[in-house]
């Protein structure tokens, strides 16, 4: 009994701590995506993503975490006021929340970046509000939640989220950068111009902080400290993945642009986190390893594809780096999993569940997205006026500018 | 009195500044600017390698009586000059009337201190 | 025995991390005060934030410490050297002391924030020995070592400090502004003139790195790990009010000035968070939720009020998030308290007493900020000349400038 | 049994969350080299700090970690891959494993700081990968490994790495910077003239992120939280040193310069937490407090000396301290340790273990440095050309400004 | 020679940069400014809400060879009215010298390449 | 028509701003510059205590038809004298001609607003 207890408020410190560092990651995404953009539009960037966590946490609680996390059936929980649904566990239900408001918020936070520099605020407040109440609880329900993916012969495996949090954040940053349309001057006819991001300083800072933040957000997905050798193999396995991505994206920056950049590094770090971070538990160092550099090399052609292909303006390389890393992440599980990995002689079947998870949520996210977007886009209206989007949404839409040297 | 303008590298102001004082011309303002020339440079941008005809430069502006002139322009252009594309400019124009607002004094005697 | 020693340790490190969280907060204070201020004074409020941590660390150490935990009575603790008196608690005595420490180094550091721009470093210096010394200390022991508001009939309840931590730094921040007047060319004929602070992105990430620290600040008020729901509620708590404050702000100004503003929404999330640090342990997240948004709400009438009726001049705030938002969480607790809560049937037994303590801890700190800062005034002088004030402290006082782009 | 697992789990989780603190570290190092270098260098010192983390993740795991932990013999481990050889502990090999990479990471990365502004950058990668993979981890074998220094009558005691990983960090970078020479404009006929740093904001930012690191980097180094007296007791014995290392540098550039500086005494503050990092376990607070003072001291005529004496360029004042204050540091422990410090009748066995530590450590560092940083400076080049120089490293070598206001 | 200075709207300057080249003026140096005239804007910082007549603005400045500067003129005008308050000002002034650094050259010579 | 530049101490900037309106002078462009010139300040960066002769400065330049000039120069000459070294200049040239953008105004007229 005695023990019992202790380890329950170990467990519970664990999660809390984690949760605080995932909380951080808002900071990284906001310094991310305001180091990426325009001063003219800093303001703005930054009230979005102090925002979109406010109303993250608000919206989940109120409605979200009873989608997710109600008994409901496999496609959704039970829609129940203020969290009132128990997780299950032994921990207490509070520290669950806490951690599952973060993830939200996370999700949510993904997409101002993709929609960076022409988004209408109030639009955006309405997307953060449907996102965290209804759209990521749902998917999160199939997943975590006791939904049809958990209930899988062989279940859906995303141990931290790199599908049920990141691609939903970078499906949805798809559909809503590809309503938005390109910045003004972002094309001219057909190729693309860059416009640079007002601060690398930031930027860097920025994936510092999501960096850390990783290292609440993948061990503490064990939800618990009663495994001792699990939480440190999920260290070793989010750093080496996340080290081996920027690595791998230097490389191929400077092979084929001809100089080692660091934008595109920073965001090749990400890709390495956000692709270990389904199976971060269970691929060993050395899958870490792999699944990084693959990543950190995906995300360089992703983002021309994006850029260059389809001519979707995406300033940070959201889609790419949370969309697309998020999926290919999630799919190599399938491979590379210790138990039942192809490449262990765990055979098909754990792949095509990994394929049926990223498909479903996929669709679902993009369809949603699209969905929401253009409702807005024919209600309040998604894009500023050309005139604020040329001097700036700072001015217009929020009267203060973000530096004033 | 003449206003020289001079457009050069920032990496060839120090030697400007020295070669200047040496012409006998310790004042001077400058600033940052931007220039659209001739010379074009090549950087990358996330996936994008680009051409860029916006190139950093600073801006030298003093006005000297116009027997330093010459002397002062000769500085400049020694000092400035890589015989690279992109070197800038020198502009010279014509002053009306100059004052130091310390001393109110105006015309010639406002550009250099008297002992 | 075993496991005893086992949730000692446990509570242990509980409460050393979130010291390291709450000192993290220092961290958060500097780069809002700096964001929030102009370039030629930025190195100064820069070495301001550095130097009243690293002065508060040493005095409250060596005398601090025992004016406000040694035994004593109840009005002041026992004049000991070097925190040589125990805490009582099973806790290893340094372990409290170094969060107690940051603590102490919190309401000094809120200071600075409306003195900016204009004060003189030695009268700086001198104030932050001061109140780590001996202001906080006092005020302190009342509520939280052993003195009289202990032990009223009906405790005066201020979990984690609105009051105790908060308050006492804005009260003396309102004295010293006060005292100093406002910063030149703040007034033309009465009408304040909008002073531009010099980065929102300084501010913003400041604001990020006080809500992280504010998970170690309220829920390692607990002292301990023991209790996991107690922990996990009061993360809830603090989270729910932070963003409760920071919507009820931005609506607010929306509405108000008829646009949504930064500067003034990071100033909301913080005026939840203050507020609901005396409660966060025993008001439900409802009652957060209640506290946040009228606190968020609250701020920006009181930071009006100072600004254009009592024309004193806080450049960042503070006066109104720490001193009245502190003082108004306190009263909240007695009627949103579960136990003893005015609005939960508990009469108003809790309110008086939160009133006295409110009261009393208010009258101390103005009154020894006001003889503090007047004296200050008439020895070594709390204002720089004109000269100086014109062209930047940094340049005058310190011979460094921050940028040098 | 049952309890054994619980502190087994509690070690892991403060070792883990340690290991967290001090990859955050990494952030830190980030902004104090970027703040105290010029805006057209910025791409590269960021990057640079980027990168040798990566590197150093991958290359410590690869092969620095068998040489450093591997039985072996007194002088080297074992050259194992993968870091397959176990630390002996009960603690989980990877979280030994995670928290001994972010060790070796910052040994790294302190030398980037003195070599900034002036060396390439395929020059940096690879010094990046020869110090963790081999140079660290072989001195780190001799103190931490079971090596030679660790098996003295009265072994060496460095107990979180002032020497092991500051000093080794500090010596190298020593050996780069005088190898490569001074920044163009650095010296006027043997004068040396300022190069001010782009940004104190940055560089403040950085010193507190270091600080909270340090919460990690010291009492982690415990590997295990089942002595609870004695993480709260390094809690405080660093952050004193941290405290007032910054006031006895702010007080010395006052009487020395005459104005107090806040450049300084950022360094103050790292120098002070850098001299107790070898003690904090066994000096008391007050010795603590000494050793901060007297590093705080140091520190700036170590920068004097290095600058106007030796004429060696250290844009951010790593050799001073890091290699000087760390050296100093371990040599205290010798007169300030409460067992077997001389000052505390312990006699000079102790002094002279830590004397043969700093000296033989030293000795190998500024070997392998010297030794190292000439191979490069005969193949592939360490310094970057006069034009690319002037111009800027950012445009040359990375084709990316890092500021586009 | 002429001297062109134009200080725009910065939202007109894509625009005017590409009438200028289109009248054939493809170098030109500018820098951003803070200008003061008819035009004020609303703005707020925290509980002010306020009118500032300090609005951002880009100076362009060139040196051209006289036969091109009405096109140039125009191009500008073209491209940076907008019709509204603040459209801003062009101020056109005599040269009397052009040196290019590079080469040497003085005078309209320096203005342009001759090929 | 005149242009008017005045380089001045930045923590002039507000009294001028308000002697140029007494003037009849509000509309202007200023942005900030370094000035080198007989004015030197100490500062100490780290380990070094140094004399620098660039000084921040202020740079206003507006153009003003010919029979405000004298007031104006008063105007700043009164504002921004503190009678220590470093007080500044001011520059007067001729200018050709000055165009309102908004309305195509070209000379005197285009300097102020008929009613
Ligand atoms: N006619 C001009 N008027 C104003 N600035 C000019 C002019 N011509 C050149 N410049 C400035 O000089 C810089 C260098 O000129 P550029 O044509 O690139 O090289 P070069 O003068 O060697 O041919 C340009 O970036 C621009 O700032
Ligand atoms: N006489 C002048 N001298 C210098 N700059 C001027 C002058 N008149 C206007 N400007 C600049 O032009 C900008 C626009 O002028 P403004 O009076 O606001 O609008 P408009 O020219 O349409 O009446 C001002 O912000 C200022 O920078
Ligand atoms: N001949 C000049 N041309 C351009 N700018 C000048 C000239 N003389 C002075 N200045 C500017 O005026 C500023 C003040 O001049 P300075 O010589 O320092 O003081 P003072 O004019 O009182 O003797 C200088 O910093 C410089 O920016």
């Amino acid at each position: 009994m005695e023990t019992a207890s202790i380890s329950l408020s170990l467990d519970t410190v664990w999660v809390l701590l984690a949760a605080a560092l995932v909380f951080f990651m808002q900071a990284g995404f906001a310094l991310v995506e305001a180091g990426f953009t325009r001063t003219k539009n800093t303001t703005n960037i930054l009230i979005k993503n102090l925002m979109d966590f406010c109303i993250g946490t608000i919206f989940f609680w109120l409605i979200g975490y009873g989608i997710m996390f109600g008994a409901g059936n496999g496609l959704f929980g039970t829609f129940e006021w203020f969290s009132k649904v128990s997780h299950g566990g032994a921990l207490p239900n509070e520290a669950f929340l806490i951690f599952q408001t973060v993830f939200a918020a996370t999700a949510a936070t993904i997409v101002s970046g993709a929609m960076a520099e022409r988004t209408k605020f109030k639009a955006y407040i309405l997307y953060s509000v449907v996102i965290s109440a209804v759209i990521y609880p749902v998917s999160g329900h199939w997943a975590w939640g006791g939904g049809w993916l958990s209930s899988l012969t062989t279940p859906f495996h995303d141990f931290a989220g790199s599908t049920v949090v990141h691609s939903v954040g970078g499906w949805i940053a798809l559909t809503g950068a590809a309503i938005l349309g390109p910045r003004l001057g972002k094309y001219t006819n057909g190729k693309p111009n860059p416009i640079l991001g007002h601060s690398l300083s930031l930027g860097t800072l920025g994936v510092f902080i999501l960096w850390i933040g990783w290292f609440g957000f993948n061990p503490g997905s064990a939800l618990g400290a009663s495994n001792p050798g699990l939480i440190s193999h999920i260290f070793v396995t989010t750093n080496m993945a996340g080290a081996a991505g920027g690595i791998a994206t230097l490389l191929t920056t400077w092979f084929r642009y001809g100089k080692p950049g660091l934008s595109m590094s920073l965001n090749g770090v990400l890709a390495g986190l956000v692709g270990v971070t389904a199976g971060c538990d269970t691929v060993t160092a050395g899958g870490a390893l792999v699944i990084g550099v693959l990543a950190g090399v995906l995300v360089v052609f992703s983002v021309e594809f994006f850029e260059k292909i389809l001519k979707i303006d995406d300033p940070v390389g959201a889609i790419s780096v949370h969309g697309i890393c998020g999926a290919f992440g999630t799919l190599m599980v399938g491979f590379m999993a210790k138990d039942g990995g192809l490449l262990y002689g765990g055979g098909a079947g754990l792949l095509i569940s990994q394929l049926i998870g990223v498909a479903s949520i996929g669709i679902w996210s993009l369809a949603s997205g699209f969905i929401l977007f253009n409702i807005l886009k024919y209600t309040v209206g998604v894009r500023v006026s050309e005139k604020e989007e040329e001097n700036g949404l700072d001015y217009y839409e929020h009267g203060e500018t973000a530096y004033n040297m | 009195m003449k206003k020289i303008e001079a457009i050069i590298r920032k990496s060839r102001f120090e030697d400007v500044k020295n070669a200047l004082h040496s012409a006998g011309i310790d004042f001077f303002t400058y600033w940052d600017v931007t220039g659209i020339g001739n010379e074009s440079s090549g950087a990358i941008y996330r996936a994008t390698i680009y051409e860029t005809r916006f190139i950093q430069r600073r801006m030298i502006s003093f006005v000297v009586r116009d027997h330093l002139a010459d002397g002062a322009i000769d500085a400049i252009l020694k000092a400035s000059r890589t015989g690279e594309l992109g070197d800038g400019k020198i502009f010279i124009s014509d002053m009306l009337d100059s004052i130091r607002i310390r001393t109110g004094e105006r015309g010639p005697e406002s550009l250099y201190i008297k002992d």
